[in-house]
This record gives structure tokens, sequence and C-alpha cells, in this order.
């Protein structure tokens, strides 16, 4: 796109203070802003699609092991849906503080991001609130995957369970290799479901060792013969990876949301310069766009 | 061209055999399978047709350079034709043409390597780091792979530990060994000899010394060896065929003349001390033996790596007393089971009672 | 491709497209109104295990292309950046398609090599029949 | 070679320049200029290749014979792991884009700066924490999984360095995504009146299509890395076989990205190639649009051939026969390409400075990597060929052969743009015999041995291959003394080169027509693009040395 301006009465212009030197015009330096952060967003969205291809190949292949986690109710079809409308309403309130800052209402534009940050927030309170669940009840990846009867029974161990859950869920949330958690990582799995001590714990063995890469069917909880579904822990290594991955992206988008506020209070943004509110409403989007195919894929499973 | 070949691989003296030994082509080994003719025959096309383009190319671009240069510099160009879109359809058109030419001989030889005939003789391929175990239909397990001349062989790859890659560049035929399911691949082998297969894909410290041995028998004389194999002792005593075993499945990591190697030497093993990692001293005594053949991660020799995999499941409790039998003789201690398959004392473990019967060894080995 | 953006230069031109307040609002709405469709099908509406998966797929696309026309302002930006989502779900698509069609071609090979009991291997086992 | 005129002064170039622009070590770190920050990705780009050709010089001394040469087995283990990992990631995939696009790219436009120089900037340090990741992992415990890292190899080998090297894995994607956005948004909103689509310098034409495979292609290795710390971690059992995983899959993930990645090493050098042969044959290109267009194909048809890395991995017949014949398609628009740089040599006027000897030996390399690369993607042969040292001579007459060659090619061309220096031509071409006979005696041999069956990655090798590999490893150390050489006379040119022109070559796209090195600002006023290729307004002045343009003096 070339500038409109001939060259003469570009030097004659006045510069907009917000216009960068080697833009001709704010229209020019605006779509370019919102080009740029397009492409940034095809990457995420392609970040994701490996977990999705993963997700796929797994479910095409092994599709009784996530009917068996539906059957076994092990999400929670509620927590799922408050997320997806706590995300979804948060996608509107950001998108009308884009509309409140072009029609430069200050005041307003501070409480559709404040509204924002609260959703966003809410949203991560519930998936703690999963995570834990799902620790306490041992319903971890790979070798951590020992299912107790949930909820009744368990009292007593509930407090260590609980600060487990701490220790656990920030091993979730950091999965990406913090190469801090690098020398216990089976520990945190096994000591999380402390009555599974007395069970055969199938120890993992490096490499194709293990009997045939099959994991044990969830012993501790009474199964009908035709239940005896083996690898559920796969459910629950994509089940973490997406909504972990996904969980890193809200809270990115939540800190990027309260850059904007700061900036907001201070009165930044004008109807002529505005531009970061649409670039993080944009980013804001595409975490919600994405939860919009989680949810569906990972809590509907019937 | 033969000659240039016999020079450029110069032949030293190998126990392995030669990888291209001297009657191949200048680019290609020699062909012992079915397989190996149409390959070849979609390498030397494919070969020929580059050789044509590429001396094409680097004859016009010489002339170019030769003929066009310039002589004073700011010289214009002599012709000034900037695009012509004829001769842009004729050189994408006749390398499309060549291309998919191309790759219908690679499909064809491709094709008939991926569906074994039916009839094929199975061979079960186990790679773990840093050997090939091969099960015959007989049960019998060995580190060698014999198949008879123009007979299909199927291989049923899987693998140990990590991915390995079984390759025998005579019979050209590559297969990955991957862990946690079965690959296939099958070749009948035309000609009598030996052959060297090679570990193609990388996998760890001696990925470079995973080879194998792959002999080709004549007419009948597969079912000879076969049956002196699965069952050495009727024709060996306890010790040679502890020998046996022990350079086939032992000898890549220790040594039996005392000199160092991966694992610890043999010589003078049997009947000393050893101290583990954990600064245990113990006695090697049969049971160690068994047991650091059937579970060796369980105690590692003080100064080696926890690299030794278990074979467990792949010696039978026969050939672990042999190659007891046989580091007591390097150990200079005389050997209780010498005798030939004969009746024995109960000087052996229990478990060995069972194997002592002739009679026994047929039924053991089904 | 080539979108030059000829138009007059004026000082403080009001930059990007203004969604009506309103239509936002609507958008929101019917999202609820689809989720709500999507959670309440598991009780109601059962089509069989793909079906209801491709039903879910349906809902979410609906919802997704909402949210990507109104509230990312899709439909009033240019033409090159609807390309570049698209382009982007069409690699996601293949990458994923593919993926699915090799696994789905060699599975068996996993499934003989598990239904296989270990402890079997040392005898000759034939149990791998074809 | 052609006459070059005497009367050159030494003098160091007066005007201010965006070297002189900034004094101190700050005004380089924290520049925002596009000039100085492709500088610093240049500068740090070489290191990176000098420590991995130290890699690959050791490597070629213990393959002088089968036994223990000069190391054991894990340590040469580590060496090709850590040479594959440092060229590709860390030299030749942000190689040309990032060192020479960062500075041509703007000037080519006309423009001041590229679209984001802030995230310009974030890209270099990206690369900077992804070159250190890369160190931090030799110190922990260093890697040998070999680059590509493969399940469960990867993850049960006991080295300390394989996370800290797929973080670094991580980091560096994404300094490759900013560099592929900043170069789209730039071409699309920032290009000079008079420029259209189709009046681009075909070198933009390469850059653009890279820049849409690095964003496409990229974000999948990130997930990749980022779900092989998870699997070495945590155990996640995606890939690993022993948890229920499928180590096939991970093939998948891991060559989705690396195959397109090839692209990304070797359409930038093919725009560099294209540059060179038309301005040193004095003539317009021959079929622009057929070269812009098979760019966009090669980067387009990149993306649907991974398989042909997997035809022996257990791959399905059905997808490994469709991936074999859509990796044919790929070549096609490279044979284009070439074909259509003979025709512009044809009727010429061709002129052998350094950028042209090594534009030609492109050609001669590049043709035997792209043909040997039939072999490999014919099922049957791929079968006898796959992980021999026949792909080993493939990818690096490809890689090292072309990329390499083509972005010293780049180098000699932009050099008088970058320093305002000419370097000795002498010099230079007896280096350039050097590197020439050097990379053909080092990667000819392999292909033969290759075919004769010689795995890759082999420490102790069959000692009959014992002769071809001392070849090879002779041919080695000829290279290393051609790279010696260029290093020698480039630094040397820096203090006691001539005073370049502005247009020493004759180009006639923009980046010509401003000052050599250009100011700060590249332009005071944005200049009109005309056909890039159209080399008939400008005349040579013997006593500048110059080509100056009848149409004005140059906007310097």
């Amino acid at each position: 796109m070339s500038t409109a301006t001939d060259a003469e009465s570009h030097a004659v212009h006045e510069h907009p203070p917000h216009l960068a030197h080697h833009f001709d015009t704010e229209e020019q330096q605006f779509e370019a802003d919102v080009q740029g952060m397009w492409l940034f967003l095809a990457t995420e969205i392609l970040l994701f699609a490996g977990l999705f291809c993963a997700y796929a190949v797994y479910r095409a292949h092994h599709p009784e092991i996530f009917y068996h986690a539906y059957k076994q109710h092990y999400l929670s079809v509620f927590w799922g849906s408050v997320n997806t409308a706590l995300l979804l309403v948060s996608s509107f309130t950001i998108a009308a503080a884009v509309w409140c800052a072009q029609h430069n209402y200050q005041k307003w534009l501070v409480w559709m991001l404040v509204a924002t940050l609260a959703l966003g927030s809410g949203f991560l309170v519930v998936k703690y609130i999963e995570y834990s669940h799902k620790i306490h009840s041992g319903l971890l990846w790979g070798t951590g995957f020992n299912p107790q009867k949930h909820g009744h029974g368990h009292d007593d161990e509930h407090n260590d369970a609980h600060d487990e859950a701490h220790a656990a869920t920030a091993h979730a949330d950091e999965h990406e290799g913090d190469d801090a958690l690098h020398d216990e990582p089976a520990d945190a799995g096994a000591s999380a479901d402390t009555s599974a001590e007395d069970q055969l714990q199938w120890v993992y063995e490096p490499g194709g060792t293990g009997p045939r890469g099959l994991l044990e069917p969830g012993s501790a909880i009474e199964l009908s013969e035709d239940e005896q579904v083996r690898n559920v822990q796969t459910f629950f290594g994509i089940y973490f990876l997406m909504t972990g991955l996904h969980g890193l992206h809200v809270i990115a988008g939540l800190l990027a949301i309260t850059w904007l506020l700061v900036k907001a209070l201070k009165g930044h943004f004008t109807a002529a310069y505005f531009t970061p509110v649409p670039i993080v409403g944009l980013y804001w989007h595409v975490v919600d766009l994405v939860w919009i195919y989680l949810f569906p894929l990972l809590y509907l499973i019937h | 061209m033969n000659t240039l070949l016999a020079r450029l691989l110069a032949q030293t003296n190998i126990d392995w055999p030669p990888v291209a030994p001297e009657d191949g082509t200048f680019w290609l080994p020699p062909q012992a399978s079915t397989q190996a003719p149409q390959t070849d025959l979609a390498f030397y096309f494919i070969y020929w047709v580059s050789v044509f383009f590429f001396i094409l190319i680097v004859f016009l671009m010489t002339v170019f350079v030769f003929r066009y240069r310039r002589r004073v510099e700011g010289e214009g160009p002599r012709v000034n034709v900037t695009h012509n879109t004829p001769l842009e359809l004729v050189w994408t058109t006749i390398p499309l043409i060549l291309v998919v030419v191309m790759f219908y001989m690679g499909f064809r030889g491709f094709m008939d390597l991926m569906n074994p005939p039916a009839d094929a003789m199975d061979v079960y391929v186990l790679g773990q780091k840093w050997n090939w175990n091969f099960t015959y239909p007989n049960g019998h397990q060995d580190t060698e792979l014999h198949v008879p001349v123009d007979t299909n062989v199927r291989l049923i790859l899987e693998s140990q530990d990590v991915i390995h890659s079984f390759y025998v560049p005579a019979f050209r035929i590559k297969r990955d060994a991957v862990p946690g399911r079965y690959n296939k691949i099958w070749f009948k082998a035309t000609k009598p000899g030996e052959y060297l297969a090679l570990c193609a894909e990388y996998c760890g410290t001696q990925h470079s010394d995973m080879l194998a041995r792959v002999v080709v028998h004549e007419p009948g004389m597969f079912e000879k060896w076969l049956a002196d194999a699965s069952d050495p002792f009727k024709t060996r005593s306890y010790a040679e065929v502890g020998q046996l075993v022990v350079t086939k499945r032992c000898g890549g990591c220790h040594s039996i003349d005392g000199s160092a190697n991966v694992g610890p030497t043999f010589k003078d093993l049997f009947g000393s001390e050893v101290k583990h990692t954990d600064g245990a001293t113990v006695l090697v005594d049969e049971e160690y033996v068994r047991k650091s053949i059937i579970n060796p991660q369980a105690e590692i020799v003080a100064g080696y790596d926890p690299v030794m995999p278990t074979f467990k499941g792949q010696l039978k409790d026969r050939e672990i007393t042999a190659i007891i039998e046989y580091l007591k003789q390097l150990a200079g201690m005389t050997s209780t089971l010498s005798d030939v398959g004969r009746e024995t004392e109960e000087a052996a473990p229990a478990a060995d009672a069972a194997a002592s019967q002739p009679t026994e060894t047929e039924k053991d080995s089904e | 491709m080539a979108e030059q953006a000829t138009h007059g230069s004026h000082q403080h031109d009001d930059v990007g497209h203004h969604v009506p307040l309103w239509l936002l609002a609507a958008v929101l709405l019917v999202l609820l109104v689809l989720t709500f469709i999507t959670v309440g099908s598991v009780w109601w509406i059962d089509l069989g295990h793909t079906g209801n998966l491709l039903m879910a797929m349906i809902i979410a696309t609906i919802k997704g292309t909402l949210v990507a026309l109104y509230f990312m302002h899709l439909r009033y930006d240019k033409p090159i950046i609807a390309i570049i989502l698209i382009a982007a779900l069409f690699f996601v698509a293949l990458f994923t398609i593919v993926a699915l069609i090799d696994t789905g071609q060699y599975q068996p090979d996993i499934t003989d090599y598990r239904a296989v009991d270990p402890d079997a291997r040392s005898a000759p086992l034939l149990q791998l029949q074809q | 070679m052609a006459t070059i005129p005497a009367d050159y002064s030494a003098a160091p170039p007066a005007r201010d320049n965006y070297l002189t622009h900034g004094r101190g070590i700050l005004s380089w770190l924290c520049t925002l200029d596009h000039k100085r920050i492709g500088v610093m990705y240049l500068v740090s780009i070489l290191a990176a290749f000098l420590l991995g050709g130290i890699f690959a010089i050791l490597i070629r001394t213990e393959l002088l014979t089968p036994e223990k040469t000069i190391m054991g087995a894990d340590t040469y283990n580590q060496f090709f792991t850590l040479h594959g990992a440092i060229m590709t990631f860390l030299v030749i995939i942000p190689g040309i884009p990032a060192a020479l696009g960062n500075f041509v790219l703007p000037i080519m436009l006309g423009a001041k700066d590229l679209a984001f120089p802030r995230i310009n900037l974030l890209s270099y340090y990206l690369w900077v924490a992804g070159a250190l990741f890369s160190v931090l992992a030799i110190v922990m415990g260093s890697v040998d999984t070999g680059w590509t890292f493969y399940i469960p190899y990867a993850t049960d080998t006991t080295m300390g360095g394989v996370i800290p090297v797929l973080m670094g894995v991580f980091v560096l994607g994404f300094s490759s995504i900013f560099t592929g956005l900043n170069f789209i948004v730039t071409i699309h909103k920032m290009r000079p009146p008079g420029m259209g689509w189709f009046e681009l310098p075909l070198f933009l034409w390469a850059l653009y299509a890279t820049a849409v495979i690095q964003i496409l292609a990229t974000p999948v290795i990130g997930i990749t890395g980022l779900l092989l710390i998870a699997e070495r971690v945590g155990q996640f059992g995606i890939f690993h076989p022993g948890l229920g995983g499928d180590p096939v899959l991970y093939q998948h993930f891991f060559w989705f990205y690396s195959h397109p990645a090839v692209y990304i090493m070797i359409l930038p050098a093919m725009g560099v190639i294209s540059e060179i042969i038309s301005i040193f044959s004095r003539k317009h290109i021959f079929g622009y649009h057929f070269i812009a267009f098979s760019s966009i194909a090669i980067a387009m048809f990149g993306f649907i051939v991974w398989g042909h890395h997997m035809f022996v991995s257990g791959q399905s017949t059905l997808i490994s026969v469709i991936f074999s014949l859509l990796t044919y398609s790929v070549s096609i628009p490279s044979a284009v390409k070439v074909f259509n740089w003979l025709a512009t040599m044809y009727g010429g006027s061709i002129s052998l400075r350094a950028p042209m000897l090594y534009a030609l030996a492109f050609i001669f390399i590049f043709g035997i990597g792209g043909l040997t690369g039939l072999f490999l993607g014919a099922l049957a042969t791929d079968v006898h060929l796959h992980d021999t040292y026949f792909v080993v001579a493939h990818f690096h007459y490809v890689m090292m052969g072309s990329t390499l060659i083509a972005m010293i090619a780049g180098i000699h061309h932009w050099w008088p743009k970058m320093v305002g220096r000419m370097y000795n031509e002498a010099a230079a071409f007896i280096a350039w015999v050097f590197v020439f006979v050097g990379m053909n005696l080092t990667f000819f041999p392999q292909f033969i041995m290759g075919a004769h069956g010689m795995p890759r990655r082999y420490y102790n090798y069959p000692p009959e291959f014992e002769n071809l590999h001392q070849m090879s490893t002779w041919g080695s150390y000829l290279m290393a003394v051609g790279f010696v050489i260029i290093a020698a006379y480039l630094l040397h040119s820096l203090f006691a080169g001539r005073t370049a022109p502005a247009n020493p070559w004759g180009g006639a796209t923009l980046e010509w027509r401003c000052a050599s090195p250009p100011p700060h600002d590249n332009y005071p006023v944005t200049p009109t693009a005309g056909d890039p290729y159209d080399f008939s307004d400008l005349k040579y002045n013997p006593q500048t040395g110059d080509y100056e343009s009848d149409r004005g003096p140059a906007a310097s």
C-alpha cells in the first residue's frame, strides 16, 4: 500500500504525535499494526494446532478413552459452561472497550477493562477449582493417573492433598519445562494420591519395556469388565496440556489488559490514538476463540 | 570402473562381511535380493536424467560466461529479451513429465516391498541398544540372520528401547524398528554369501557397532544350520556352547582377554570379588552371573555405565549355564559340566536338571 | 492482493471501523444462546458419537465466525486479514488430516503389538497371523 | 577479471551515515535502526557459524580413521548434534533473512525502517537468548540426540542439555516468526510510490515467501518443543511408547515444520542469486513473473511434502506414496528458477566480480543438490538411501553449498553498501577457488559412500569407506581455509579498503540510489521506484568507479 500524499506535501505536513517516523499516515500505521497482530495470532492458532492434532489422533483411534472419561464424569460440565460464559462475556466487554476508546468515553473504557479483568480472573479461579479437584482425585497425566473414589471417604487427607494441589497446580501451569521442577517429576504425580501407596503402582519403565505401552485401568475404582479401559492417562495428558497452555495465554492476556488499564487511567487513549486497545482486544478474542473449541471437545463427549 | 572402486573402497581384514564387496557397481553395492534390480533401475534412471540436465546447465553456464564476458566495465547486454512464455512452459512440462516417471519407478519397487507374500518365513527382529536379536520360527534366538537362498523371508521388526532401523545395503531394504509397534519388511535373497546388516537410525553410543551378519545359505544348508544352532548342546560341551553364546552376545561389551571395554572383562572374573557402585563387594558365583544376565541394572560394577540391556527371554537357562561354565574356564577352573549332552550329576542348579535329558531339549526348543 | 489505499489524507481521521454497541451486544446474546444449545444438547439431542461431535463442531465454528467477524472487526477490515486467518486454519486442517490418515493407516501395527502377551515372547509366538 | 579503475581514494566516507550516527555500545545494543540490527545479526550469525564450523572440522577429523581418532563415541555424538542444531537453528534459518534481509529490505522499498522496529530488536535479542540456551545446553551436560530429537531417545537420554536446547529452539522460533511478521507487513504496507507487486525486486519476493513459511510453520516446532519438554519433565505420554504414545506422530510434528524450514533456508538464497545474476549480466532478469511465482509455489508446496523424511519410519504405505508424488511437485519451481537464471545470462555482459563468482558456484552446486533430491523423492531408492551419507551429502550440497554460498555472495554484493568499503578482488577469487573445490571434495565422495550403504551418524564406520572419508576430511580443511581467507580480506577492507561509491555494480534497485553506507534515515525524500532490472539509464563513470543514473543525481 503506498502512501497517498505525494512527496512534497508530506514535508510540509506537521507530524502527528503518535505517528512513527517511518510511517506516512495514521491510517497506514493502524492497518500495519492490525495486520502485524493478525499474523501473530495466526502463529497462536498454529501453536494450538499441534494440540488439536494430538487430540484428534488419540480420539480417532482410542475413542473409548474419551467416552470413559466422560462417563466417569471426570470433568464437570457445569464449571466448563461457567467458564465458557465468562470468556464470552469478557470478549464482549473488551470489544465494548474498543468502542468506548473510539468514542472517547474514557471513563467507560476503564470500566470495561476492569470488567474484562474480573471475568478473566474468574475464569482462572474456576480453572483452579477444576485442577485441584483433578489432583485431589488422582486424575493426572502419565504415571500420575491413579483415580480414587470421588469425594466421600477421603476428608482426612483433604488437607495434605490440598497442599499437593498447589505443588501440582504450579506444576501443571508451568509444565512448559520449567527445569526447576526437573528433579522430581514423578513424585509430584505419585505423592498426590497418598491413599494409593498400597495399590500396585505401575512403575513407569522407559522405552517400550512397559507392558506393550499399556497402563493399567484405574484399579482403585470398581469398574465393570467392559469398562476396564486402559491408557486413560492419555486423556488427561491432552486435557492438562490444552487447558494448561490456554490458561497461560489467559494469564498473559490479563497482564496485557492490566497494562491497558494503567494507560487508560492515565488518559493515554483518545479518539485520535487508541491502537493498543484493539490490538490487545484481538489477542483476547483469539484466546476466547480457542476456548470455544476446547470446551465442547473436552467437556461434552457424549 | 571396478578397479577405481576397489582403490576407493580399500579392503582391510575385518571380521564383518564387507558392506560393499568387489562386485558392486561404482554407485551401488551388489544385487543380492529380488528388490535390488528394481531399486537399481530407478536409481540409474534418475542418475542419467540428472547427469544429462547437470551437464546441460553447467555447459550452458560456462559457454555464456566466456561468450558474453564483459570486455569493458559498463558495457551493455548483447541481447535484451526478457521473457518468453512458451519457453517457460517447455521447461516446466518436460521436467514435470520426467519427475512423474521417476515417481512411478520408485512407486513400483516400493509397493512390491511393502506387500510381503503370504508364504514368507517369519523372522522376529528385536532391536535393542546396540545389537539385533533374531527369533526363528522354531523359537531359536540368534544374533545372526540366516536365511535360505531364493526363499521369501518376512522380517517383523520391533524395538526394546529406542528407534533402530534394520538396513541391509545388499538387499536394498531398510525399515525402522519402532518401540511400541510392529514394522514389517520382506526380501528374497538371490545370491548365497555373507552380507552386513547395519542400524541406520541413530540410537546412542554404539549406534555404529550395532551390526549383524546376514548369511544366505545354499539350498538345503539352512535347515542343517538351524537344527545345529537350535540345540548346540548335542555336539558341544557346556563350556564350548558358553563360548559360542558369549562371543555372539556379550563380545561387544565384555572382552575375554582382560582388555578394557564398555563392560567388565570376563577374564578371571568368576570366583573373584567385585565392588558395586553402591559400595557392596560381591563374590562372582553362579547366582550372581544369572542375576546380572536377567536383571543387570540391579547391581552395576563400580566404574561402569548402567547401559547393559536385559537378556530375559532371549537366553534359555541352559545357555546361561553354558555361559557360567565358560566363565569358569576363563577363570582357570575345571568345568564340572564339560561332558557332551550325557547324563550329568546334580552339580548344576535344579532348574538345569530338566535340561540335561536329551529328549527334553526337543520339547524345550518348541 | 494489491490493495492500494487511496484515500484523501485529512487531519485526525478516525482509524478503524466503528462497530455499533448494540450489534456487539446482539452478537454476545447469540453466542450465549449457542453455548446453551451446545451444553443442552448433551441431554436432549443424541445423534450418536460422531453426530454429536459434528454438531458441537458446527456450533463452535458458528460461534467462532461470529467472534471473528464482529468482535474482531474482520468484516470491516481489508481482505488480506481474512486471508491470513483462513490460511492459518487451512494449515491446521492440512496438518491434522494428514496425521489422522497416517495414524489411521498404521494403527493395526500398534494394536497387533499391544495384543501380544510380553511373557509369551520367548516361545515361538505366531499370534500374529496376517 | 573486469578492469578496475585505479584512482580510488582510500579515505573513509566523510558524511554522517548510520555507522557514525550514534556513538557508544548503547547506541548499538538499543538501536531501532534496521541497518544496525542487520549488522549485529550478521556478526552474531557469523560467530555461530564459526562455532558450528569448528564442530564440523572436529567431526571430519574424527572420521579420518574408522576407530577412535581424536574423541570417544559420546563426544562424537554430542558434536554432530550440536553441529546440526547450531547450524540449522542459529545460522542458516535466520542467516539471509535476518542479516541481509533486515539491512536491505527497507532500503529496497525506499522506506525509513521496517514496520515494527521494536519487534525487530526483540527478534535479535530472542536470537541471542536462543544462542545462550545452546551454550547453557553444552554446559549442562550437552545433548546427543541428533538435531531431530527423535523420541524415545530424546526422552530417555540422561544428557542434561536436552531441555535447554529445546527452550533455545522455542525462543529461536519466535525470533524467526517476528522477522517474518515484520517483512510481510513492511512489504504490504510500506512500498514506495510506483512500486506495485510486480515492480518488487525478486529478493523481496523471496523474503516475502520465506516470511509466509516462517509465520505458518514455525509455531508447530514451538508446540513440538513444548510437548517434548513436557514429555521429559512430566512424562505426559503423548509421544512416548512406554505410556501409550506414538513416536511416529512425533516425527509428523517435527517434519511438518522442519521441511518448510529447509525452504526458509533456500528461498532467500534464490532471491540473492536472482539479484546478482541480473546485475552482473547487466541484463533484465528473464521471466520475472515466473521466478516470483516459483518462490510462492515453493513456499506452498513446501508444506505438503514433509512425509518424504519418513518413508522407512513406519509411515503407512498410502501416505508415503502420496508424499512421494507431492515431493516431486517441489522440484519443478526450483528447476524453473535455474533455467531462468541461465536465460538471464544468455546474451548479457557478464562480469566475474566476487558476487557473480559465488552465484555461478551456487548454480553448479545447487544443480547437484537439487538433482540428488530426486533420488530421495522416489520411494524405492529412498528405502536404500535413507539415513545414509547420500542424504548427508544431499542436504549439505543444498544447505552448505547453496544457502551458505548465496549468503557469502550476498555479503560480497552488499558489502560496499553496508560498510562503504570495497574488498580486494584477487583475494576474493582465491578464496572462491578454495571454497568451491573444498566443498565439492568434501561432499561428493559422501554420495558414493552413501549409495554403498554407509549409514549416517556413524562414529566407527566399516573400514572399506576409509579412503572416501579421508578425501572428504581433506576437502573440509580446504573449505575451512577458504572461509578464513574470506574473513581476512573482508576485515582488512574495513580499514584499508577503497571508499565504495553509491552504485559500484550498477544495480537498478532502490538500495543503490542511496549513499554507501546509507544515512540514518536512508532517504531524506522517498524515491519513486521503477523497473528494478532496467539498467539502460545507468552509465559507468570510470573516475569514480560508480554507475550514475542519467535520470538525475543519486538521492544521497
